[in-house]
């Protein structure tokens, strides 16, 4: 088991001839164009080898729990959309999922299964332009990046539909949804999801065989087994290091039991960057097998159980987590009897999955460093909340 | 859901730790966390490999009202006073074994909080007791690198602290109504 | 042992098709153009709005059937003042989560559509720079008066005063509401007239029980007591 | 000087200073537009016809886009930082743009005005003229690293120094690879190169040639710092490489430069290995070549932007890695192969030959069909399979991996 953080190189300067060399501090970052928000790394190089990298957090930090601990349960959920943007249905879902346990609200079935089919979608959206971005790192000026916003943009189209908003959803409530999906919606999602395999053709197409990409990626970035599991790597990140670890499958929330899907993972001998993007391209296979049983599943009902819209839960703890497409998504609730929850805590996937980042960089190139940032998949939003 | 840890051994093992049922949560004495947490963590019987959320909870001083079961059958409400404290939360699940959570709770006074980091233990604690040093000016011993982390550097106090006041230099949306706006009036806001 | 360079080879090919089939398939180049049509259908997003040359549209909506903006107030009739729904309780201003909400409630009672004094909102102003559209305001309003408008071509040189929305702003009759969210509004009516039906049909039924009583009363007084006049109690 | 000498270096020299920013200026739009399609997007389409009321209305495909760029980048504030070098932060984009600039007389395209010109001033007919396009392309680098120093920051410097070692690198495979041009002409002047291939007699269709080709088009993609080997900007790295700090009409001028050069680079490929002006019915119309030679160049910048639209970028180790251990021992035995081939298909004539004619030519006159084709299917196997073992030497972990699931 090692934990222990890693050790930069003992550096020593060379001094010859009365020249001093220094190494080279380079601050990649707020406002870089690949560190996906505004996210700084103090970077030092030695040439284009990274020798020390320190990542600086903060920037997009506006105390969410504090915002939240002074609010109605109800009123932080539209806060949750915000904390990763790209999918505010599973942020939704995961405080839904806590709220739910600390006062015990039923389901309904048909809500179970909307939920299932917003998540699904939504990492098919997140996975989709992660691996759009993570490309666009590697310098393909976009192409893989707009092929697969493409996509994104008819998934974008059903939510706006369903919640009346593309990435602001807040369309989860205690006890079930806001609103039943408007009539034929179902019908779009399921042509939207039978042409999604045919852009995943395509797609791997493009990019899975691709040489650049095969040697760019690929002995990059490697996280051992242990290490992901001791630094609490969850999510595709983690199942590239080779853990078969998946909430959907080990908690079962919700209605996932239902499903028929395998959760792709590797033999952890590598866990580089080329694992981590592969899984994610294999992930949304398996997501839309299980939205197509959804589609296929899903019956009629109301969607809100008679939930009260403003709760006084008893004092109580709830720790409740989703896997979200970055990883594991979990709210810490502790109530105390008011209208407000006493404690409000996000454990939230991206910032702890950056824990590891310097291990990873250490003695990569600079050009490294960014597709390492790539792919572990930050959110801003979400890792300063 | 997932399993449940047994949480009975444990505590007759480590005959320091309290467990809280109203909280279901095992509360640990700070000196022996750390050797809990590696025990936890290393027990072919736990395997407590991954411990998921680390956070802080602050507890005023505040007057509880409990309702007492006399002998003669009588209800009577008491109020009694519940000490100030801090606590650092630490949610363990075990990924071999698939189960959990374990909550593990290290608790600590409010005035000189100050726990055992468990980062050696694991390194997934690294920036989330960061946070919880930031936040709640929590102490942790031996942790590697203890900086402010969301917070800047030269920020005075703790945000999340429940008795904390913002300063009235704060820049605020001068929203047209309401006590901002008097306050944006009073002229010392920031825009 | 496949070919060298395959990898970008195959790729090349994906950027060729997507190159060609962009000029022949609709679903490859999906990019709205936004440059005026002479066609006067209705817009289905945001992006597909007509536009005259320096038209500025205040009133632009979109069909999406939830797609939703800022909040309005709903009014029943012409004059806007005499059929408000709102009742000044102030729950949305409670539990507005940006707290973009103020609202001062009126001093006397007004009478309002159904002929009933109630209080009315002497000030209801919403900050739409802070106002973030999550629709919580429309969920916990017990009287349907607030709903989301899907007006956005909002921009105002007066950052503070513009995008600040007084009540008469805000006020917007029931056709408008009819009018952007159609199968929204018709589900919210015929909500309400079951209510109302409901409402009704309660307060029918305990009005018959209690005249049913009143009669067996009576009956029993009569029975009891004869020459007393019968009692007719009017349940309101 | 002569009036008539300055009306003929005018006449030589004017058009080209106006023809070659013209089509930079429709590059920049073709660029944009392909890279649009290609992303399924439109790419410029609103701008118009040019200071018109109805230029709006009268889009022309946004030909008018890239005025409306140049006037934007001409009014654009001038930033010069301040601790940076003012003198070569100001000097690198004019040094940058001249060279591109100067390599293009040299590039044998037949204009009808020049025909009437004295020889003296008609530059392309210098003896060294291949050579002397090097040496005036390396001064590229120069600029690039001047901008990087200049500029005082460290994006830029590593831009600047990811520059050098990139041309310093590639120019080796591409000299090289025209060293084979040389030695089938037997001339380093490139109109008597260009000669030596009208009709079909192309350099390309020749295994060493088409060898050749590749091997200098790649290497030219990396001279001009176009994708995949962008390095020097890589956007997603060092923000904007050696271009960071650079704004208004410096980053034009900058943008320029690349542009001309790649003209000129994808010029002398033409000319080298695509028969330059040659193609059907110029042997009629003379003033066809021009256009052919155009269309040439303009076919190897579409397979650029479509290169650009595709692939990522490599990093620094694998891009020298890639010129030193590939492109380079690549080149080395493809000149081997092409003498070998001379002297095979020479037999014992070598020593007979004209000096004056294209050598390759005179050989293939009397040559057995049969050893052509034997040369052909040897000359490409050793090459495929050279290739093939040069990338599983540096290469060898890297493929595509299988994945588990479970269930």
């Amino acid at each position: 088991m090692s934990s222990a953080t890693a050790i930069a190189p003992n550096y020593e300067l060379i001094q010859q001839d009365g020249l001093e060399t220094s190494l080279l501090e380079v601050s990649m970052g707020p406002h870089h164009p690949s560190t996906h928000g505004v996210f700084r790394m103090d970077v030092k190089l030695d040439g284009e080898t990274v020798v020390d990298l320190q990542p600086v957090f903060g920037y997009l930090h506006r105390n969410h729990e504090k915002l939240a601990e002074n609010m109605s349960y109800l009123g932080s959920m539209p806060f949750t959309d915000r904390l990763d943007y790209f999918n505010s249905m599973t942020n939704n879902w995961a405080y839904a999922l806590a709220a739910e346990k600390l006062v015990e609200i039923e389901v309904p079935e048909r809500a179970d299964y909307l939920r299932v089919i917003m998540a699904e979608l939504t990492r098919l959206v997140n996975h989709v332009s992660l691996v759009g971005f993570f490309i666009n790192d590697l310098g393909a000026l976009g192409t893989p990046l707009l092929y697969a916003f493409r996509e994104r943009e008819k998934i974008l189209d059903l939510f706006e539909q369903a919640s009346g908003a593309r990435m602001m959803c807040n369309y989860f409530r205690f006890g079930g949804l806001r609103n039943d999906v408007p009539e034929g919606w179902l019908d779009r999602a399921r042509d939207v999801v039978d042409h999604f395999p045919v852009f995943l053709d395509e797609y791997e197409q493009l990019l899975c065989e691709n040489e650049i990409i095969l040697s760019r990626t690929q002995g990059v970035g490697c996280l051992s087994r242990d290490l992901a599991i001791s630094a609490g790597i969850t999510g595709p990140m983690l199942r590239a290091s080779g853990v078969n670890y998946d909430i959907r499958k080990v908690d079962k929330y919700s209605i996932y039991d239902r499903f028929q899907f395998r959760v792709p993972y590797t033999d952890g001998n590598v866990g580089d960057c080329y694992d981590r993007f592969m899984v994610r391209m294999l992930e949304m296979r398996e997501s839309i097998r299980i939205l197509k049983q959804a589609l296929d599943g899903i019956g009629d009902g109301p969607v809100l159980g008679n939930a009260p819209k403003v709760f006084k839960p008893k004092p109580a703890e709830v720790y409740g987590r989703v896997e979200a497409p970055k990883g594991e998504l979990g709210f810490y609730l502790i109530a105390d009897g008011t209208p407000k929850p006493y404690r409000y805590r996000v454990r939230p996937p991206s910032l702890i999955n950056l824990t590891v980042l310097r291990d990873m960089c250490l003695g990569q190139k600079v050009a490294d460093a960014v597709i390492i940032l790539g792919s572990i998949d930050i959110v801003l939003g979400e890792v300063d909340r | 859901m997932s399993h449940t840890v047994n949480h009975e051994s444990i505590l007759g093992k480590f005959p320091g730790t309290n467990w809280d049922q109203e909280a279901g949560a095992l509360i640990v004495p700070t000196v022996q966390a750390k050797e809990i947490a590696t025990w936890l963590r290393d027990n072919d019987a736990f395997l407590l490999d991954y411990c998921s959320n680390v956070t802080g909870v602050d507890y005023l001083e505040c007057e509880v009202k409990e309702k007492v079961t006399k002998e003669d059958g009588t209800v009577e409400t008491v109020t009694r006073t519940e000490p100030s404290r801090m606590d650092v939360v630490y949610h363990l699940y075990s990924m071999q074994k698939q189960t959990g959570p374990l909550v593990f709770k290290q608790r600590t006074n409010r005035e000189q909080p100050e726990v055992e980091s468990l980062t050696p233990v694991w390194r997934s604690c690294e920036l989330q007791e960061r946070e919880v040093f930031d936040l709640f000016g929590v102490n942790f011993k031996s942790h590697p690198d203890q900086r402010r982390i969301l917070m800047w550097d030269e920020f005075e106090g703790h945000p999340m602290r429940k008795d904390y006041t913002e300063p009235f230099d704060y820049e605020w949306e001068p929203t047209p109504h309401d006590e901002i706006l008097e306050k944006h009036q009073r002229g010392k806001v920031i825009v | 042992m496949s070919l060298l360079g395959g990898g970008i080879f195959k790729g090349m090919a994906v950027t060729l098709r997507n190159f060609v089939g962009s000029y022949f398939y609709k679903d490859r180049l999906t990019t709205n153009d936004y440059s005026w049509r002479p066609s006067d259908k209705l817009p289905q997003h945001a992006g597909e709005y007509p536009k005259e040359e320096g038209e500025q549209l205040r009133d632009t909506t979109t069909v999406t059937n939830y797609s939703r903006n800022f909040p309005m107030l709903l009014h029943d009739g012409s004059e806007p003042m005499d059929t408000i729904r709102c009742v000044a309780c102030q729950i949305c201003e409670r539990e507005c989560p940006p707290q973009c909400i103020y609202i001062e409630k009126s001093t006397e009672k007004k009478e309002n559509a159904g002929g009933k004094p109630q209080f009315y909102p002497a000030k209801f102003d919403i900050d739409v720079s802070v106002c973030m559209s999550c629709q919580i305001c429309v969920e916990v309003c017990p009287f349907d008066a607030i709903v989301m408008n899907s007006q956005f071509e909002l921009s105002t040189p007066d950052r503070f005063g513009g995008l600040l929305l007084r009540r008469d702003d805000l006020l917007k009759s029931n056709d408008y509401y009819h009018n952007i969210h159609p199968e929204e509004a018709a589900a919210r009516d015929k909500r309400i007239a079951e209510e109302k039906a409901a409402k009704e049909a309660k307060k029918k039924a305990a009005a018959e029980a209690a005249r049913k009583k009143a009669e067996e009363k009576a009956k029993a007084d009569a029975e009891a007591s004869e020459g007393t006049p019968d009692i007719q109690e009017d349940a309101e | 000087m002569s009036l008539e000498l300055i009306r003929d270096i005018l006449v030589a020299t004017v058009p080209l200073l106006l023809i070659f920013p013209t089509l930079f200026a429709f590059t920049t739009w073709l660029e944009r537009k392909a890279l649009a399609r290609i992303q399924n997007r439109i790419g410029p389409n609103k701008v118009g016809v040019p200071l018109t009321r109805y230029g709006g209305r009268f889009s022309l495909f946004g030909l008018g886009q890239p005025m409306a760029d140049g006037i934007k980048m001409l009014f654009k504030e001038n930033i010069v930082p301040r601790d940076a070098d003012r003198l070569f932060h100001l000097l690198a984009p004019i040094l940058a743009l001249i060279p591109a600039m100067l390599v293009l007389c040299f590039l044998p395209i037949d204009f009808p005005w020049i025909n009437n010109i004295q020889d003296s001033v008609k530059a392309f007919m210098l003896d060294g003229a291949v050579i002397f396009f090097f040496a005036i392309t390396g001064l590229n680098t120069l600029a690039v690293f001047m901008a990087g120093w200049a500029s005082r920051n460290k994006y830029s410097l590593l831009g600047g120094m990811r520059a050098i070692a990139q041309m310093v690198s590639y120019e080796i495979p591409l000299v090289l690879s025209a060293v084979i041009v040389v030695m089938m002409v037997g001339s380093l002047n490139a109109a008597e190169i260009a000669n030596a291939q009208a009709g079909w007699n192309w350099f390309i269709f020749t295994p060493w040639g088409l060898a050749a080709f590749i091997i200098f088009f790649i290497a030219a993609l990396a001279e001009t710092n176009r994708s995949p080997f962008d390095l020097p900007e890589a956007e997603s790295e060092i923000i904007a490489g050696y271009f960071t700090e650079y704004s208004g009409f410096k980053f034009a001028l900058f943008f320029l430069g690349e542009y001309i050069a790649m003209f000129a680079i994808s010029g002398l490929a033409v000319t080298l290995f695509l028969g330059g002006g040659a193609g059907p019915g110029v042997a009629a119309l003379p003033w066809l070549s021009v256009i052919w030679f155009l269309v040439k160049i303009f076919a190897l910048i579409a397979v650029m932007i479509w290169l650009r639209g595709t692939l990522p970028r490599l990093r620094v180790d694998q891009l020298m890695g890639f010129a030193w251990k590939f492109l380079l021992p690549l080149s080395i035995l493809n000149i081997f192969i092409a003498g070998s081939a001379l002297h095979l298909l020479a037999g014992g004539r070598l020593a007979g030959l004209d000096e004056k004619q294209p050598i390759l030519r005179q050989l293939m006159e009397g040559a057995n069909p049969l050893v052509v084709a034997g040369l052909w299917i040897g000359a490409l196997l050793i090459l495929y399979v050279a290739a093939n073992g040069l990338n599983q030497l540096s290469r060898a972990k890297v493929r595509p991996r299988e994945y588990k699931y479970a269930e």
